[in-house]
């Protein structure tokens, strides 16, 4: 097989630790993934060897510093196919790049009453609330794609939601909670046929599947470390660069200004425009390492490995009554994540007695609360696979399903 | 493990809840929300506590704790509530070191086990909060005569 | 000796490599300090061992890493003499922390035109610019503190520039240029006394002498977990509650919520309604251990070993012929950071020949520009120091500017 | 090592520097800042290149190279400036690596250490990259006739 998981499991330390005194088994990696040995050492070597500020010295730690984390910057950018590495903007999170694009976007393009901002039901909440807040500071509108009962974005009524007053749609790529893969070049090529920006959320694609933004057609893109095997601290937002240089600064400080004085400021060219203070070094370092990681096993490999712990985990869960499925029932435009309810068993109590064996996944809404409202239910049970994940881990869960039962329904 | 965490006591009252559903008349309301798993519930007092109503949605601790203070606090004097109120909170956030007193706790005993898990110790409490707004604006819980303008109002318990 | 430089060396890997040759004597502790074995090993063991996402899981992994979390922000509470842990407010940097104060209470207290915002021309980039643009959003007007030509802040005109149209004040702690330590109690006193809102931003502060909050008398400071022993990608923002709780939100995403839906948002209470998305958590954690290993030696110790040092550097520099030093002349009402020139050779090179010894200082505008100007010169250059500076690395320094005067004025 | 850094040319170009100072008349001038030192440096040139002035304030690499650049450039047609900017700016990104051509860059070859200092190359390039603006304001590099309408305006080197 060219895809070894078992090698893949023996870089990450944490997955032989035990939990409840059984084996971990970690099915919560859309939430955070755990990081390989691999990442922490790039981190620590910066740090241990080579620590100095960036972009603001000449001494050789500065100099060192400043290498590797525009290093790490490069090897983004040729992950997900950028034209250059100055389109590559670090952020803390992916959070902190959708507020960036909505506040900076929000103003370049001076959104004001009757203006409209189009995003999705499928959103995770860090895709809602920055637009919610723009449409409160501007006066502008919100509006949004509709989900279907199975789980898929509405795009039935694509032309009427997207028109010629749309400045801004903003949607995501892999739903975080549904699991949806969303194709979007339908939305994508409307937003440009109105004139309007667009952001896909590829919070949950970039660490999942392979990513061309220039294949995607759409003008920004977000993503988070934490999530594709890198550490806490450390988010991308890829923009083009007409559209990343007509964006005014969002925050401000050292680093992000060509000069300043007490009366005035002009500010540097993307990304350091984008970038003030202290950006997260080692964290971008370790996102580096982290992007190494994956394109040596190859983004095709590791999709294909979810797709197929994805397709078990289905049928598994399938299989169990009383269990029903949320989003698309089947592998196929889904990724490896797969929330689901236990009849009369409130996700929280679910997720409590898994972890009691050991089988770690997410309970509540998953920051999309407007999902569980879709669906009639204050939460769900979530398990969401990665490139570590085993056939053996899904039989786990499953088990552990038969468990919950056993306790709440004996 | 999580036997002590899902003592039968707690299933009973999950399954088969007492004094639940929202009545008329009250005096105060209060709904509450858990942010992190969504988890709600609204309380109704009347002035003298002779009955507390509620409804919510929510996870085996969180329902069952709703039933048990109904049963616990229904009828009793501000006083009592005071003290039982005070019982279950220490119980509560006692990490499990509070050995629990069945004469004032009554079914509450059985939440001993869940102030071991951290994470489920907001669900246990989150009625109780909810009572605690609830009845103040009912003045249910004034010791003199003064009792506060009853209304309604929405918090949260974070 | 209670302060023994020995044993607190022996805790940084870094400190026992060469430069160019030499041994590395790093001063710009003032730009990003080093990090101790302690703080390292501490987020590698979070990573490692504890690893899960933090306030949104029920799970064992996601319980350590919240209890590890929140533990971290007591302990930087508890430096501080914060009231509570709610007062502590994690965010990427300083910059970030300011960003947010300027645009959250500057939303609070409805900044408009006619009002006023006094900084001082001793900030940083990061405690000037956020505040030009909040005054650029909202016409109000921005207005400043003088230096003197001892490099103090200039109080004279205090009753003139804080009035009653002053609404935020916001001025530093320690400057990062000068090294002079600002009393502020006079400044806090007359904005108590006009209504405004204070911000101090002890970024050089925190990390280098005993900061207490509450005997500061300001509602809000800002600091950065790199330059104390801590991690890049962390910083604070803290508040006294009543402040932080009557704050609008800024950055805005998942778990700074209370409950959504695509209609409406409510928030949560602080700190949480601040940290929006996934907070930088082994960085967080990263900055708990620098805080204990701080408390351990004691501030007063740090501070009196910083001192010293920083006497000795001054009197060394002030021995060498054609080296004019900047900001206060002796020890008194200033921290262990001292900027000077070198006749006739420009920062930029004296700081490269003295990177060439292994003598690591920076130089440029120390994202200062105005104090710059101030004194007339386009940039300095700067020795800055900390716990583990030792005499013989002045001596260095001193060295080091024999060499430069060599190859310039032969 | 600094030694390949600070040649002789190099120190003594920045004391005595060729052409200092901003002249009239000119057809084409450009400001350009170093964000991270604050160097910063004006150029102005003629159409016909008979004349590049500047001044500025700079470390010694950016002050020499501006004065090396006056002595290359100053009388040269289009086609010459081309080969030696493109020589010039080859010389300071490769790293150490390129081996420098006296006959094409003169006193340029001692920018050869340069190239091994990430954090200097930014510094010799600064003149060079204003003046190229400076020049295509003046429309001095146009081959044709087709010259640009001369002007000032200010660009960052970042
Ligand atoms: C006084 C002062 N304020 C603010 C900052 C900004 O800190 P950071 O870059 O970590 O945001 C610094 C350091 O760069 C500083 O010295
Ligand atoms: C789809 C989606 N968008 C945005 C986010 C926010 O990412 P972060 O918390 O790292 O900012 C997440 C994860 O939490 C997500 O799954």
């Amino acid at each position: 097989m060219s895809f070894d998981v078992a090698k893949v499991r023996a870089d990450f330390p944490i997955l032989s630790r035990e939990v409840n005194g059984h084996p971990l088994v970690y099915l919560d990696s859309a939430n955070t993934s755990q990081k390989p040995r691999q990442v922490l050492d790039a981190m620590r070597e910066l740090q241990e060897r080579h620590n100095g500020n960036v972009s603001r010295s000449v001494h050789t730690l500065g100099t060192e510093a400043t290498s590797a984390y525009e290093h790490a910057r490069a090897k983004v950018a040729a992950f997900i196919g950028a034209a250059s590495a100055d389109e590559v903007v670090f952020t803390k999170n992916s959070t902190e790049a959708i507020n960036l694009a909505a506040h900076s976007v929000g103003r370049m393009l001076e959104i004001g009453p009757g203006d409209e901002i189009v995003i999705s039901e499928m959103e995770h909440h860090s895709n809602i609330v920055p637009w919610q807040m723009l449409c409160e500071r501007t006066g502008a509108t919100l509006r949004w794609f509709g989900v279907t009962d199975e789980g898929r974005l509405d795009e039935s009524r694509l032309h009427d939601l997207v028109n010629e007053r749309t400045k801004i749609v903003s949607v995501v790529h892999v739903s975080n909670i549904l699991g949806t893969v969303n194709d979007v070049a339908r939305i994508a090529d409307r937003a440009r046929q109105v004139g309007a920006r667009m952001l896909l959320d590829c919070s949950q694609s970039v660490p999942h599947m392979p990513v061309d933004v220039a294949a995607l057609g759409v003008d920004l893109i977000a993503f988070t470390g934490h999530k594709m095997l890198g550490p806490t601290g450390i988010g991308v937002l890829w923009g083009r660069s007409a559209v990343l240089e007509a964006m005014p600064p969002f925050l401000s400080g050292g680093s992000m200004i060509e000069t300043v004085t007490m009366e005035r400021t002009t500010y540097a060219m993307p990304p350091a425009r984008f970038e003030a203070g202290t950006p997260p070094i080692a964290e971008a370092v370790g996102l580096g390492a982290a992007v190494d990681y994956l394109s040596a096993l190859g983004m095709d490999a590791v999709h294909r490995h979810e797709r197929e712990i994805a397709a078990y985990a289905l049928k598994s869960l399938a299989d169990i009554d009383g269990v029903r499925i949320f989003g698309p029932a089947t592998p196929e435009g889904r990724g490896g994540t797969v929330s689901f309810a236990v009849d009369g068993v409130h996700p929280h109590d679910v997720g409590q007695i898994l972890d009691d064996l050991g089988v770690e996944v997410r309970v509540g809404h998953h920051c999309a609360r407007p999902v569980c409202a879709r669906f009639g239910v204050p939460a769900m049970t979530r398990a969401s696979f990665y490139l570590y994940t085993t056939t053996a881990e899904i039989d786990a869960l499953a088990q552990g399903i038969e468990q919950v039962k056993k306790v709440f329904n004996p | 493990m999580t036997d002590q965490l899902y003592q039968e006591i707690i299933l009973d009252h999950y399954k088969n809840p007492h004094g639940r559903g929202l009545r008329e008349p009250f005096a105060g309301e209060a709904h509450h929300v858990n942010p992190t798993c969504g988890d709600e519930i609204t309380i109704r007092v009347t002035p003298d506590l002779s009955d507390i109503s509620y409804d919510g949605v929510g996870c085996s601790i969180s329902q069952a704790s709703a039933s048990v203070m109904h049963e616990l606090l229904t009828g009793r004097t501000p006083e009592q509530v005071r003290v039982i109120e005070e019982a279950f909170v220490a119980l509560m956030q006692g990490r499990g070191q509070v050995e629990p007193d069945e004469d004032v706790l009554g079914d509450g005993v059985a939440f001993a086990g869940v102030a071991r898990y951290p994470a489920r110790v907001k669900c246990a409490l989150l009625p109780w909060m909810a009572f605690k707004d609830a009845a103040a604006r009912a003045g249910a819980l004034a010791e003199s005569g003064d009792r506060q303008t009853a209304g309604t109002s929405k918090g949260a318990n974070s």
